[in-house]
């Protein structure tokens, strides 16, 4: 009888320790997410399923996503992250889609008829111009995530590999 | 004073609790890929193993023995160590989420880990007095942690070397640790 | 297109092999025929396990072979092996040198632990017997060669009961195996508290020191690894003091010369940096004195060294993390 | 903390005698010269002349605003015949005119004017790495300290610099005193190596007519290799050092070659581009000869010339010639269609590859003891092979000077260095994208609070709208009300185009 007695009171110690030690290390969650964050090549394609880097890095953060998930990061990419989360480093997973060398969107500004459409997609603002007018894109700020091609109604943007 | 650091000695060097004794052999591997887990896995596991000797001689000696309920020692130690790991869990998971996540499934598992429950048993047998106790898991302690971190930065240095197909990773990670453990063999009869 | 280089490793093993001739002289003459056939059997087993495991990475037998590492890996074993021991023990140590301390990490270049030593270690655990009877001076070299075969080739000396008194390796495993824990050296049989000449193991570093201080001048190995490990020892041997006092003993007893030019200055498994190799070395001598004097392994080296090689990854971590200051 | 850390090499395979430097000769004018043309990053220079057109020695042939651009000369009268895959091919007349447009300048000279000379002249550095000298002196500070002439040539195989002092050390000495005037430096170091004798006591005379002006004072260093490095010459000469990471010019030390300077010499007192330049030519016999070849001189050119001594059985055997720029350490092979640059000091023809087949490394620790700025190859190669930017960097390889000498002493062969400028690029290459990064992470942020912004706008107005209707504004209301204002901004215009729309 002492024996369950002994337990108890042994056990509603450790619980009551354990209660206000929760208070007092409250979970703070976004320090690693800002790490995992930096690794990530920002192209915001939400190519890995989730609608842009910062997403994917609180998933990897909690852990439903895995690291292979992104192609524009690639190979070095995901070693960079299996590096920080001490995981193995796995390929690339073609699912999501297959690395390519760095590449630029070029609008072929004769057939563009300014509908800015793909101002509105460009998640970087990469894109100028006015309605009506004739659009371009910036050389250096477009991080080639592909998404103002689908949405172009006359399809004049084409996707042009680092020259 | 002798006696105590003879303990040390003894827990730290001669019959180390990872490569003589081999207990604690699973977060050996496990946590030994980079050099910072393994430091922070080190320290956690030095706070949980010192403080775990501690309570479960105190818990022992002071509670069970003279109520003569020396068959609860195994739930009390086990209850004890439960708390700790749960409590360096929380302080973990507030400093660094980083090794928290990395950690992961590693730093729970410090509760099931037979090198801390070992330390617990052990301590009772073969201490007479508190601070003995006290020295013998922080002795155990600092012998593990010692070898996690060599194992670590033997890993590491593993990751760039031309190993074979079939022996990368945790074949070539096994080879290392049981030459090591060879090598500390060369302590044996030393206390 | 990079200008041919001056010493390559070939040259670099075969500077060392030179340097431990007269070593190896001495070693074979107060062994006799058993050291010889010791020698050549290691040799042939290292350079068969080098072949076989390199033809199975597909790499190429020849270059790997030329590179005498190997050879260098076999006599090193073979000057810690005692005569006359069961030739399987000998290929056993070497194999284990050569494919599961060298080969399974990568090949030259990439092993953690000194090949040797890890073999020698191996044996010596597994077959303590064997490896601590050695034959007295006299009868040692007078064996003739038939003899000193059929030993070796049926089960070694400790099972042949033709020879009776049988000795420890050096004046160390003399006094284990009189288990004479603490002793006044006086009393001891004079062949271990003789004139410097007459002891059994002065003659053998002394040649070892010879040839290393050569290795030293010819630029092979840097002085700190043999300084550090001779400082170690003599630290420790005034600081403690442990059973046997005497520090001619200590420096010129056991494998100390060996271990302190040959064994430690194997580049691979000793740290990259001069300010670590001065640490790992101190610390071998330390570890050869508190292993010898109160461990219980009469010769300490291997374990030493074998220890130490466990710190070097972090050795050379710390090294460069100290490097790598802003302020260099 | 003395960065230099200079072994004596003789101990360590970089011991060599040093043959004493030969007279300078001259080869024929070569039929075709090809020059190149000169672009930095997207920005290509102009070109000024098309084929066909004929060309006077030292006619410019490019022009550019950009002072990264290198603008190139004729170095010989002919005509240019063919301009393709950025180079143009002139056809020699043999008759080497000069051109008369050349300008001379005599009285003192600003550093914007010395700026100018050198931008407009393409003057590049001539010790090897060929940085333009317009931007060099244009990043210096306001008050530069020193001027440092690198006369060192360390190099065992590069002789240029030597016969060049032997044979104009007056004019040398002079247009260095004039290159510190311009850039208001007081104090100017020549540094030397010990064992170039005869070129000490021409320097020594040439100053001895100079003293009146400046402080010029002749450092002799010792000879070891790489003492002609930036970094390791400054210690030797002056000891001190530039921080770990500045550039010698932003902590105010300009440090030129000597033939740099000679090359200024030519440009400000005569006006005449650098359009030739001395080379050290080694034939595979090992005898070095010192040319001077106008740039743009293929390296066949010279093969032919200085080849017909290559022992007989060698050509039987049709064993092809092997060609390297750069001396006996930082050498690279020129392919067939090379040609002079302001770069090649020196021009080895020889007839093995030399190459050896590497073997692991063993970490012997020769290399990090050989360093001159003290790293550890081994780590550096260990990190280099399984690239990890964090542990180079941790190592320093940015203060790799590539002067090869781990390469010498490397017991397994290993080509250390080129694998180290393989891993600075990628380094390099990867921080940039990591900037990009940022960058594009600032410019979505930016972008999600606009629209967060927007969304939460557009809710404020729908609700005032429903407040008070809308009075229903037509076109034309909107048309003529915009009328009316640019009216008021402008009288006049509004006059003439008011009926227009």
């Amino acid at each position: 009888m002492t024996g369950i007695a002994v337990i108890t009171i042994l056990a509603v110690i450790i619980g009551a320790i354990l209660g206000y030690a929760s208070s007092w290390f409250p979970a703070d969650n976004d320090s690693l997410v800002e790490k995992i964050d930096r690794l990530l090549p920002q192209t915001q394609c939400a190519q890995c399923g989730y609608p842009g880097c910062r997403p994917y890095a609180e998933a990897l953060a909690n852990g439903d996503a895995e690291i292979d998930q992104c192609p524009p990061g690639g190979s070095e990419g995901i070693a960079a992250l299996a590096a920080l989360l001490d995981r193995k480093v796995i390929p690339l997973n073609p699912q999501y889609g297959v690395e390519k060398p760095l590449s630029v969107a070029v609008i072929r500004e004769a057939e563009c008829i300014g509908c800015t459409l793909c101002i509105k997609a460009c998640p970087v603002d990469a894109i100028i111009g006015a309605p009506k007018l004739m659009h371009t894109v910036i050389y250096d700020h477009c991080t080639g995530c592909e998404l103002c091609l689908p949405p172009c109604p006359v399809d004049c943007i084409d996707l042009v590999s680092d020259v | 004073m002798t006696g105590l650091s003879l303990i040390l000695l003894g827990t730290v060097l001669v019959n180390n609790f990872v490569l003589i004794n081999f207990l604690g052999l699973c977060p050996l591997m496990g946590t030994s890929r980079q050099l910072s887990t393994a430091l922070g896995m080190g320290l956690a596991t030095t706070f949980v193993l010192t403080l775990a000797s501690i309570a479960s001689y105190a818990i022992n000696s002071w509670v069970l023995e003279p109520l003569g309920l020396e068959y609860l020692r195994l739930i009390c130690f086990i209850l004890i160590i439960a708390g700790l790991v749960q409590f360096t869990e929380l302080y973990i998971r507030k400093s660094s989420p980083l090794l928290h996540s990395v950690l992961g499934i590693f730093l729970p598992l410090i509760t099931t880990n037979c090198a801390v429950l070992g330390v617990a048993l052990l301590s009772i047998r073969e201490n007479s007095s508190l601070i003995e106790a006290a020295f013998y898991g922080f002795g155990a302690a600092i012998g593990f942690t010692l070898v996690l971190l060599l194992f670590s930065a033997m890993r590491e240095r593993l990751e760039t070397a031309d190993v074979p197909q079939p022996f990368r990773g945790t074949a070539i990670a096994m080879i290392s640790a049981g030459l090591m453990s060879l090598a500390f063999m060369g302590f044996s009869g030393m206390v | 297109m990079n200008t041919p280089t001056e010493r390559s490793v070939s040259d670099v093993m075969l500077l060392v092999l030179l340097a431990l001739l007269p070593g190896f002289c001495v070693f074979l003459y107060l062994t006799g025929w058993g050291g010889v056939i010791n020698c050549m059997i290691a040799i042939v087993t290292a350079l068969i396990a080098e072949a076989v495991a390199v033809r199975l990475r597909h790499g190429s037998v020849r270059i790997t072979l030329t590179d005498y590492s190997a050879v260098v890996t076999a006599i090193l074993l073979a000057l810690c092996l005692p005569p006359l021991l069961p030739w399987w023990i000998v290929s056993l140590a070497t194999l284990f040198a050569i494919l599961l301390a060298k080969q399974v990490y990568g090949g030259l270049g990439q092993n953690l632990f000194n090949p040797a030593m890890a073999g020698y270690a191996l044996v010596l655990i597994s077959y303590p017997l064997d490896l601590s009877t050695w034959l007295t001076l006299p009868e040692g070299f007078s064996m003739s060669l038939s003899d000193a075969l059929s030993i070796v080739f049926s089960g070694g000396l400790s099972q042949s009961e033709q020879y009776d008194a049988l000795t420890g390796a050096t004046a160390l495993s003399r006094l284990y195996d009189l288990n004479l824990q603490s002793v006044d050296l006086a009393q001891l049989a004079p062949e271990i508290s003789g004139t410097f000449g007459a002891r059994y193991s002065e003659w053998l570093n002394l040649a070892f020191l010879i040839g290393g201080l050569a290795l030293v001048f010819l630029k092979v190995i840097t002085w700190h690894l043999p300084v550090a490990l001779i400082a170690g020892v003599a630290t420790c041997d005034l600081l403690i003091g442990g059973p046997y006092p005497d520090l001619t003993f200590h420096l010129f007893g056991g494998a100390t010369m060996l271990c302190a030019f040959f064994i430690i200055t194997d580049p691979v498994s000793a740290p990259a940096g001069n300010r670590a190799r001065l640490i790992f070395g101190f610390f071998t001598g330390l570890l050869i004195y508190l292993i010898r004097s109160f461990g219980s392994y009469p010769d300490s080296a291997a374990f030493a060294v074998l220890l130490m090689n466990c710190c070097v990854p972090m050795l050379d971590r710390l090294d460069n993390h100290i490097n790598s200051r802003p302020t260099r | 903390m003395n960065i230099l850390h200079l072994r004596d090499n003789r101990q360590r395979g970089l011991h060599w005698s040093k043959p004493r430097a030969r007279p300078i000769e001259t080869l024929p004018v070569p039929d075709t010269l090809y020059i190149p043309i000169s672009h930095w990053q997207q920005t290509t220079a102009e070109l000024l002349v098309t084929t066909g057109s004929t060309l006077y020695k030292g006619q410019p042939l490019t022009r550019s605003y950009n002072h990264n651009v290198i603008i190139t000369h004729a170095s010989s009268s002919g005509e240019v015949i063919d301009i393709s895959d950025n180079r143009i091919a002139i056809k020699t007349d043999g008759r080497d005119e000069v051109s008369d447009e050349l300008t001379k300048t005599t009285d003192s000279l600003s550093r914007q004017e010395i700026t100018d000379i050198a931008h407009r002249n393409g003057l590049t550095g001539q010790g090897g790495a060929g940085f333009p000298l317009a931007r060099k002196i244009a990043s210096l500070p306001q008050q530069p300290q020193l001027l440092l002439v690198n006369a060192a040539e360390c190099d065992p195989d590069i002789h240029c610099d030597d016969a060049l002092i032997q044979a104009y050390a007056p004019l040398v000495v002079e247009s260095v005193l004039t290159i510190a005037e311009a850039c208001e430096i007081d104090r100017v170091v020549i540094g030397i190596e010990n064992d170039k004798t005869r070129s000490i006591e021409q320097l020594q005379q040439a100053m001895a007519r100079q003293t009146a002006r400046q402080n010029i004072e002749l450092v002799t260093i010792p000879s070891q290799y790489p003492s002609g490095a930036e970094n390791i010459l400054l210690q030797l000469c002056t000891s001190e050092q530039p921080g770990p990471h500045e550039s010698l010019a932003s902590a105010g030390i300009l440090s030129m070659n000597i033939a740099t300077c000679y090359a200024m010499g030519q440009a400000v007192f005569n006006g005449m581009p650098p359009i030739s330049r001395i080379t050290t030519v080694v034939t595979p016999d090992g005898r070095h000869r010192n040319f001077k070849l106008l740039t743009g001189t293929p390296v066949n050119h010279i093969l032919d010339y200085v080849a017909y001594e290559r022992p007989i059985a060698s050509i039987e055997q049709e064993v092809p010639l092997h060609v390297t720029q750069g001396g006996r350490m930082m050498s690279e092979a020129l392919d067939t269609q090379a040609v002079i640059t302001q770069q090649s000091n020196c021009i080895t023809i020889s007839n093995t590859k030399g190459v050896q087949s590497s073997v692991p490394c063993i970490r012997c620790g020769a290399c990090s003891d050989i360093c001159p700025v003290r790293l550890m190859p081994q780590h550096l190669h260990k990190a280099a092979t399984h690239f990890d930017a964090q542990q180079l960097d941790n190592l320093n390889v940015d203060r790799c000077i590539e002067c090869r000498c781990c390469d010498v002493v490397c017991p397994s062969a290993i080509p250390l260095t080129a694998q180290f400028i393989q891993a600075k690029e990628h380094k390099h290459r990867q921080n940039n994208e990591q900037i990009a990064a940022d960058l594009a992470k600032q410019r979505y942020d930016k972008r999600q609070r606009r629209l967060q912004k927007e969304r939460s706008g557009k809710r404020r107005t729908s609700l005032k709208e429903k407040a008070a209707p809308a009075t229903p504004q037509s076109r034309k209301d909107l048309i003529a009300q915009a009328l009316k204002r640019s009216a008021k901004k402008k009288p006049n215009d509004a006059a003439d185009n008011g009926s227009s729309h």
